[in-house]
């Protein structure tokens, strides 16, 4: 709750230093706050209580996800300094919308009332139909925000839709009491559809198959930054929520009394299954480097989407799993931020011969997309062993076999891009340094191996 | 024991320190003495084999050194051992001994080659290989020795390197002796897996004294097969005899310690080595007897009408080696021995003879550019003549004796064989004379040029032909009918009774002289032929009939090509074009699916929203109805 | 001192090359090659004194995961194998030039301590970090200083790498399930106790054995092969060809046969078969090819066909046979590779058809050619011979067919390797100028035929050193 | 005083409101103008509330009016930056159809 | 059970419910298919004042009120402003094609169908609606629950709004760009 409260107060800050005319200082200002909020954060780690009649409850996985949300803003702010250069006076309008952005999704990995949720989701959508839309004179841009307001208020409407049905069978909003009515057998059979229903809101907003169409064009239109902070921040968060509110209403079990588990099963499976080979070939022939991130990023939903087979044990595996998938999108977003600075589109070919005028770099995102890919030693293969373990110990070998062809796929566009770095000629010159996302990037690839060596870091978290 | 060891080491050593001397320094030390280096390192080989020779008569003892272990198999144990007994130090007599004469004559006939440091290390190397062959303890040390000789030949053959001609002939005898090699492997596998053993002398314990069952005689009649189809491959025997005659190709000198002295006669060496394995497979000794017979008779043939002095000489080779496991086929090892040493004897002389010839021609190897040179070359023309009535198995030269013995053999065991050996046999006469005719008698058909340059070739060409033409003349009598000395000396290798001594009665007489009459109606016809009618053979596009077929040697070189390596170069060929080609596209193709469906899918990704929301509906519609309506 | 010293070293080398800038990388990579070398030689020491030179650390809990490294004889002869061959290639390439040294010598340090990892591993899941590791380095290497037109090269690097990541992949799901099966234990030892049905071994096996067969390669999942070796700087073709395939065989020995050894009696002949029609394809295919690194790689094809096949046999003679076989013919390969590379620095092409009449110029670089393609073809008194007839013999054990087709390749092989030595090295003189052999180039020839013929005339310390290891697998596989 | 769902009975209002949602999402599919589409996805948030009110005089519990109250909130607030997003695109494009916005795919 | 409405003994609840659906319905429908976007103003506007009815049958006025001060007053004013400021008429209106129309009506069928027969299939709701007499709906009552139990969410609907505001104002601020 304290963190919720000091992110928000942090967002005011934002924005009363474009009052004071302090422009300079605010990224390093809202970096050194976004670190207080994590020490913040830590500090709450283990405490199981809930707050305001039960509107937030902290709980390990509320925490533990809301500090890799901070820790990813931080990220995304540190790198908003170079990427918002040209546009000094918006600065803090667009600092301060990531943070109220993070606000909502603390919100919605904490929330203990379906109210929060809603809110949570709704501040988390507009903030990012507004930075999709942000560039207004770019047509793409516009394009984007449109697309992705159209169709997110539509997947808005069918989540209160099916929140309204929840409370139609429930009689409240309560998360508690809803998970303590919903395993009742006297249950209408209003609660299961408003949860399928929500459900199939937040697969949207995962971009899970057939929900996906919206993430490769938002993603191609929007700014580089809010590519990145879509593929890392925002599917992070709303995987973890629709995890939490599988998981916290008894969902699940729910099923099990009626006899629908199979089939729900049956549902998770086959949206995994679609979204992991939809994404995974449909990335194959992008040229468009963000295009072809938002098709992987559908692909890592697909494998998300596997933890909610064993949602009793799964939330560790989880959280490993998003961690290691956004430190190696963020580390991979910084290196496209700092080649497509200054060009048109992110075309493939403006990484050509990366590997020779920038070694470094380069480097990092042949490692970031090693890991995505789950190349041993990056976490993104520690993730996918932990989620093949768990679902085979659930029995559903099939869909590790088709996981793994899939990671071959994958493979395929992945090197596509280390190809173009390493193997063809560089066609410009780049300048200068950018310190601030050198910093991004070298951290966040060493988090991922960090991660990697040290798994059980994570790992044991929620265990 | 400890001297023992020294001796066998120093035995096989020297040639080897020879031939790495000769390697590292041959060049800087110069021709003459790289070559003296060379002759000496056999010398002192020869030198140490009749040390031993002297200590085995007279103790009677085999002489078995064991260095150390050298291949583990769980059931097998393989030591790097030597064994010398009779036989091997009756081979190594002739090995290393004609080996020294050769390696003298190459210094003369070498001279002139800017390689000759070279070629004094391979023909060191070979010595080396070849002594290992014939003392090793056990097959797979005789195998090395095996494949060593064989690549010698391979080396020795393609010296030329610049003539791919010669390179193809040095890669053709390599290939076939390796076909050889494979069946020696298998014929190995079994008796170890068998007996559980390789080793010479354990093997013959067990063999002696295991107990019989139907599974053990059938593997040792395969395993008999499979080694001598190691023995054709490295004795030239039918079917895989044709890279003989190709290996003309080498040196001289190669030709007569390599492909007639010493590595050919390895086959016989390996099955008398194993006699009492093939004592067991009478039905392989059918095979081996026909096999021989049938060799001697189409080399024979092949022999008469060929005009490269080499060519006729190499189908003699061959067609001796067929007598010789004719001899081997019935159970007559001691026979087949005596043969191997006396052919060694006047073959080693007669090439060494015609090298002398092709020396004092400065290359010519047509017999129709060459006559009368008897008067030039005199001591060459006495010593091939001597060595040509010894293998014509004229009375009282050594190849008579031993012939005659092979041919009695024969006619005890199997008549028709007999035929075909007495056959075999008058055309080795007729075809030796008339080689002898074609050269050094009438005039001489070369260019003037060569003519002006014809001359005896120097002291140390002509010293080892005398030395070996006295041999060819006088080797007979180690094993005179009825008083063999080769037979007793031999006589421990054997598990029957040693060299049934045939008694010699009036038949024998009867086909000694049969034999003798055969021999010199051969010379006749040659005579007749070739000295009186003045006939030199056609050249090539006028030969037509038989002999053409002859002369082509019966096409069997074509057919081998056609059957097996062109239909394995075609395969190659498909498999290069076709199935590589194919199941990388295979590989590929996976990877055109997967881009095609994304190549499809993007026209899905068609940027209109509502085709978008129609597919969520639809999804959402699915979804629900599937979980709530399935049922 | 224990065996995680020598991955340490060879970690710190990658990177102290990688920092040493250009001019001193290659220097320092053969450094520190030697020095890993230098430790394993003493560890080696170590351990026939008997000391105990594994380490076992706990590293994940949950899945249990432990860095595990077990040096029994069989994995020492791989890692001596692996440290032995590093500085020889690292020398090797001293004749060329290779822009940006630091990160190619730097890789090539960073793929022996993969490889390395890869022969000592006991966990499950640590070998298979080290399995993949390796591949990442080779790809970069094949990538980068590749040869030959850079669309072919990418092409053929990129299948290479999506194939053997494919079959790997699959391993990690067998390793997956079995760890399931051992209470969540990676560890080697609890992986051989695990107790499966036959149908499950048969599934683990496949599984074990598409990783396998495409690494080592066995047909038909051998079309990476040539291109790749093609493609890549000699180098890299020689890593590959000389160490990375023994990865395969080893792990068919270390993990595929005791984990599932039921499936592995029951397809004995299937999988013996694959491996000699391997041997037999191979050296027809070989016959045939214009690029004389293709030729090899087809003949590396044929070799290690008959090597799985010997692994399969389930025998200690096939195992050892095998094991012996990977030694030699890893030497082999690297210095065939190698004589490839000194015609190419000479001559800038490596057309079979274009070569010729070396002999005259250079004839000692034509002898000690010479002596590795008869290594090659398994001449006796050479190691890959002891190997050779060790493997035919545990064939013919199992059925005498396979030996006489296994055996194929002593006629085949000889047939293609002495066709291309005959037109590559023989014939009239070559009109360009082959400069003789140097210094560098031959002391690494030197090395490597020094060891082929000593361990052909004595092969009895590496026999020592892999049997007892060979012998605790097979009671592991016969343990039922 | 009585509950008047004792004479309409809850089926009606869900049905109705299910209707009406339906309607919201044809409307979104049917029309190519950006405006009609935002109107339509306020026709389905307004189906939405309506249920929330049948619900929560159904369960006789105001919880079910209050979160009409911020879904009328996310409403407006949508509709502000909807509004926002299509101004600007009616600057840069002249036009509201959403049939031309389709630059980006594939 | 479906409710069969019997219309001859109708109660006036009942007639006002039915009157009302059918108007909310019809306008509904006509927001969609007029081509004039005014005109579809217009009748969403009629729609929210008959959700507004529903809101008041249902005894809830305060959020019928509020209803109308929000949808009609504030939303339907929005969007008659742009409607005019982009001067948007029924030329404007681009011709759609008929598989676009095709589709949407397929899938309005298919979710109406399936949405329906689910709620027909599940179990009927037995029994009376109970009444527990509380007054539970009126601004009282709604403020004490709204400003103490969902405090925080209030709070949160203002950071949502404020969210809303600087997003209009960075979509439509026009800035120096100092490129």
């Amino acid at each position: 709750m304290n963190t919720l409260i000091a992110i928000t107060g942090l967002g005011i800050f934002c924005l009363l230093f474009e009052i004071l005319n302090f422009r300079k200082g605010i990224i390093p200002f809202t970096i050194l706050g976004l670190l207080g909020v994590l020490a913040l954060n830590f500090y709450e780690f283990g405490s199981t209580e809930s707050y305001y009649n039960n509107m937030i409850t902290v709980s390990k996985f509320s925490t533990s996800f809301s500090s890799l949300f901070i820790i990813l803003t931080i990220f995304l702010v540190a790198l908003s300094h170079n990427f918002y250069e040209n546009h000094p006076t918006k600065i803090s309008d667009f600092v301060a919308i990531k943070i109220f952005l993070l606000a909502g999704g603390v919100a919605m990995v904490s929330f203990g009332n379906l109210a929060m949720f809603f809110l949570g989701i709704e501040i988390l959508s507009i903030a990012l139909y507004v930075l999709a839309a942000s560039e207004r004179l770019n047509l793409k841009s516009n394009e984007a925000g449109m697309k992705y307001f159209l169709m997110g208020s539509f997947a808005s409407g069918i989540i209160l839709f099916g929140i309204c049905l929840i409370y139609g069978a429930m009689g409240s909003f309560d998360v508690v009491e809803i998970s303590e009515y919903s395993l009742s057998a006297e249950l209408p059979i209003w609660f299961p559809i408003g949860m399928v229903l929500v459900t199939i809101g937040m697969l949207f907003k995962i971009a899970a198959v057939p929900f996906h169409f919206w993430a490769p064009d938002v993603y191609e239109g929007s700014p580089a930054l809010t590519t990145a902070l879509m593929s890392t921040l925002a599917k992070v968060v709303a995987i973890a929520t629709l995890f939490k509110l599988i998981s916290s209403l008894n969902f699940i079990p729910s099923l099990e009394n009626q006899d629908h588990l199979n089939t729900f099963e049956n549902i998770i499976i086959f949206i995994s299954i679609a979204s992991m080979t939809v994404g995974n070939i449909m990335a194959l022939r992008q040229v468009n480097v963000k295009r072809m991130l938002a098709f992987s990023g559908i692909s890592h939903a697909g494998f998300m989407l596997m933890t909610f087979l064993t949602a009793a044990t799964s939330a560790g595996v989880l959280l490993y799993y998003t961690a290691a998938y956004a430190l190696a999108g963020i580390a991979a977003f910084s290196v496209i931020l700092y080649v497509c600075k200054n060009q048109n589109d992110e075309d493939i070919t403006n990484f050509h011969g990366l590997g020779k005028t920038n070694p470094l770099l380069a480097a990092i995102l042949t490692a970031s997309l090693l890991s995505m890919a789950g190349i041993p030693i990056f976490s993104g293969f520690f993730a996918k062993l932990f989620l093949f373990n768990q679902t085979i110990q659930a029995g559903h070998i099939t869909l590790v076999i088709v996981a793994v062809i899939n990671s071959i796929i994958s493979v395929g566009y992945y090197f596509k891009l280390i190809l173009a770095m390493y193997s063809k000629e560089p066609n410009q010159e780049r300048t200068g340094k950018p310190f601030l996302i050198y910093a991004v990037a070298i951290v966040s690839i060493t988090l991922n191996i960090a991660l990697g060596l040290f798994p059980s870091l994570v790992l044991d978290l929620l265990n | 024991m400890e001297m023992d060891t020294n001796l066998a080491l120093l035995l096989v050593l020297t040639p080897f320190l020879g031939f790495l001397i000769n390697v590292f320094f041959g060049k800087s030390l110069g021709k003459t003495v790289s070559g003296i280096i060379g002759t000496v390192a056999v010398v002192i080989s020869f030198i140490v084999t009749l040390v031993l020779f002297d200590q085995i008569t007279s103790t009677g003892k085999a002489i078995e050194v064991t260095l150390f272990d050298w291949i583990q198999i769980s059931n097998l144990k393989i030591n790097l051992g030597f064994l010398l007994d009779q036989l091997s130090v009756l081979w190594l007599l002739f090995v290393t001994g004609i080996g020294s004469l050769i390696h003298l004559y190459s210094i003369s006939y070498m001279h002139d080659d800017e390689n000759m440091h070279k070629f004094f290390s391979y023909l060191n190397l070979f010595v080396f290989f070849m002594i290992t062959l014939v003392i090793g303890s056990n097959l797979l040390v005789l195998f090395i020795g095996w494949e060593g000789v064989g690549l010698c030949s391979y080396l020795l053959i393609g010296f030329w390197h610049k003539n791919q001609d010669y390179n193809d002939a040095a890669k053709k005898a390599f290939i076939m002796n390796r076909i050889g090699d494979l069946g020696l492997l298998i014929g190995m596998f079994i008796l170890g897996y068998t007996f559980k053993t390789l080793d010479y002398t354990e093997l013959k314990q067990t063999i002696l004294t295991i107990h019989y069952e139907p599974q053990i005689a059938w593997n040792v009649s395969i395993a008999a097969l499979c080694l001598f189809i190691g023995a054709c491959g490295k004795s030239a025997q039918i079917p895989l005899y044709t890279w003989l005659p190709d290996a003309m190709a080498g040196p001289t000198p190669v030709s007569a310690l390599i492909h007639a002295a010493t590595m050919v006669t390895a086959g016989i060496f390996m099955i008398t080595r194993l006699n009492f394995v093939f004592d067991l497979a009478t039905d392989v000794q059918t095979v081996i007897a026909v096999i021989g017979a049938i060799t001697s008779l189409v080399a024979a043939t092949i022999g008469l009408v060929q005009t490269d002095i080499k060519k006729v000489l190499a189908y003699s080779t061959v067609s001796q080696l067929g007598l010789m496991f004719l001899a081997l086929g019935f159970g007559a090892y001691e026979v087949a021995v005596f043969h191997v040493i006396t052919h060694a004897f006047f073959k080693a002389c007669l090439f060494l003879g015609s090298g002398s010839v092709i020396h004092g021609l400065h290359g010519e190897q047509d017999m129709r550019k060459m006559g009368g040179l008897r008067k030039a070359m005199p001591i060459t023309f006495w010593t091939m003549l001597i060595s040509s009535l010894a293998i014509s198995g004229v009375p009282f030269f050594s190849g008579f004796f031993s012939k005659d013995e092979i041919l009695l053999t024969a006619f005890h065991h199997s008549i028709p064989l007999y035929v075909v050996g007495s056959v075999a046999s008058i055309m080795t006469a007729f075809y030796m004379f008339r080689l002898m005719f074609l050269t050094f008698f009438k005039e001489f058909r070369g260019t003037e040029e060569q003519k002006h340059h014809l001359h005896e070739s120097g002291s140390l060409i002509t010293i080892p032909l005398i030395i070996l033409a006295i041999l060819a003349a006088f080797g007979g009598l180690i094993s005179l009918p009825g008083h063999s000395w080769l037979n007793e000396y031999l006589a421990p290798l054997f598990t029957k009774v040693a060299g049934e001594e045939h008694h010699l009665g009036a038949t024998e007489y009867t086909l000694m002289g049969v034999a003798v009459l055969g021999g010199l109606l051969g010379i006749l016809i040659a005579y007749i032929k070739y000295f009186k009618q003045d006939n030199v053979p056609e050249s090539d596009e006028n030969i037509t009939g038989l002999s053409k077929v002859l002369y082509n040697k019966y096409y069997v070189d074509e057919i081998y090509d056609a059957v097996f390596v062109q239909p394995i170069n075609v395969l190659s060929k498909f498999f290069r074009d076709y199935i590589e080609t194919g199941l990388s596209a295979l590989v590929f193709g996976l990877g055109k699916v997967a881009n095609e469906i994304a190549f499809q899918g993007k026209r899905l990704q068609s940027g209109s929203i509502g085709l978008y929301l129609f597919v969520f509906v639809l999804g959402m519609c699915a979804i629900i109805s599937y979980i709530f309506l399935a049922q | 001192m224990n065996v995680s010293t020598i991955l340490i070293i060879l970690l710190i080398g990658a990177f102290a090359t990688y920092f040493s800038g250009d001019k001193l990388a290659s220097k320092v990579a053969l450094l520190f090659s030697l020095a890993a070398l230098g430790c394993s030689i003493v560890l080696l020491n170590n351990y026939n004194a008997g000391e105990n030179i594994s380490v076992i650390n706990a590293w994940i809990t949950q899945p249990k995961i432990s860095f595990a490294l077990n040096a029994d004889g069989l994995g020492l002869a791989m890692v001596l194998l692996t440290l032995a061959l590093t500085p020889i290639i690292i020398f090797s390439s001293f004749g060329n030039e290779y822009k940006n040294a630091k990160g190619f010598y730097g890789l090539i340090l960073f793929m022996a301590f993969a490889m390395t990892g890869t022969f000592l591993a006991a966990d499950g899941l640590l070998y298979y970090i080290f399995w993949e590791l390796a591949l990442i380095p080779i790809y970069f290497i094949a990538l980068i200083w590749g040869n030959g037109d850079a669309d072919e090269r990418r092409k053929a690097v990129v299948k290479f790498f999506i194939y053997t990541l494919a079959g790997s992949l699959f391993m990690l799901v067998a390793f997956i399930y079995l760890s399931q099966k051992a209470n969540g234990s990676f560890l080697i030892e609890d992986l051989y106790k695990v107790e499966l049905s036959a149908c499950e071994q048969f599934w683990i096996f496949l599984a074990f054995f598409l990783a396998y067969a495409i690494k080592i390669p066995i047909i038909p999942f051998h079309t990476w092969q040539a291109n790749v070796y093609q493609k890549a700087p000699t180098v890299g073709t020689m890593l590959l060809s000389g160490i990375m395939l023994k990865m395969g065989l080893y792990s068919v020995i270390r993990w595929q046969l005791p984990i599932a050894p039921l499936a592995a009696k029951e397809y004995m002949n299937i999988f013996i078969a694959l491996g000699i029609a391997g041997v037999i394809y191979g050296s027809i295919v070989a016959l045939r090819q214009k690029d004389l690194k293709k030729l090899l790689a087809y003949s590396s094809l044929a070799h290690v066909g008959l090597i799985a096949a010997g692994s399969y046999t389930l025998t200690l003679d096939g195992l050892r046979g095998a094991v012996l076989q990977m030694i030699a013919h890893g030497f082999v390969v690297v210095g065939l590779f190698f004589a490839a590379e000194v015609i190419f620095r000479r001559f800038e092409t490596r057309e079979i058809a274009e070569l010729g009449g070396i002999r005259t110029q250079s004839p000692k670089f034509t002898s000690m050619f010479l002596i590795l393609v008869l290594a090659s073809v398994a001449l006796p008194s050479t190691f890959n011979f002891v190997g050779e007839f060790t493997v035919l013999y545990s064939l013919s054990q199992i059925n005498i067919w396979f030996a006489v087709l296994g055996g194929t390749t002593i006629i085949l092989g000889a047939y293609y390797m002495l066709r291309m030595f005959q037109h590559v090295m023989l014939g009239q003189t070559n009109s360009k100028v082959f400069a003789d052999v140097t210094l560098s180039e031959g002391i690494s020839f030197a090395v490597i035929i020094a060891v082929l013929l000593f361990f052909g005339f004595y092969p009895k310390p590496i026999t020592d050193l892999i049997t007892p290891s060979l012998e605790t697998i097979l009671q592991v596989i016969n343990k039922n | 005083m009585d509950n008047i769902l004792n004479q309409i009975g809850i089926e009606n209002y869900i049905f109705l409101s299910v209707v009406l949602f339906c309607i919201g999402i044809f409307g979104v599919l049917y029309r190519r103008n950006a405006i009609i589409v935002f109107m339509s996805i306020e026709i389905m948030l307004n189906a939405v509330n309506l249920l929330f009110v049948a619900f929560s005089t159904y369960h006789q519990d105001a919880q079910g009016q209050v979160f009409v109250f911020f879904s009328m909130a996310v409403a407006a607030a949508e509709v502000a930056v909807g509004l926002a997003i299509l101004v600007s695109i009616f600057r840069n494009l002249g036009s509201i159809s959403i049939d031309n916005l389709k630059n980006l795919k594939g | 059970m479906i409710h069969i409405p019997d219309f001859a003994h109708a109660t006036t609840v009942q007639v006002i419910f039915c009157f009302l659906a059918f108007i909310t319905v019809i306008t509904a429908f006509l927001t969609i298919f007029s081509r004039n976007p005014i005109h579809s103003a217009i009748y969403l506007v009629i729609c929210f004042f008959s959700i507004a009815g529903h809101y008041l049958l249902l005894n809830a006025q305060f959020l019928a009120i509020v209803h109308i001060i929000v949808y009609s007053g504030a939303i339907m004013i929005l969007f008659l402003f742009t409607i005019m400021l982009m001067n948007l008429n029924e030329q404007r209106d681009v011709h759609r094609p008929r598989i676009t129309r095709l589709g949407a009506i397929v899938s309005f069928c298919l979710i109406v169908i399936v949405l329906i027969t689910i709620f027909i299939n599940s179990k009927p709701i037995v029994g009376e609606y109970d009444s527990t007499g509380e007054d539970f709906q009126s601004i009282k009552v709604l403020g004490k629950i709204l400003l103490n139990e969902y405090m925080v969410p209030f709070e949160f609907a203002s950071i949502l709004l404020l969210v809303a505001m600087i997003g209009t104002v960075l979509l439509s601020k026009k800035e120096k760009l100092n490129k």
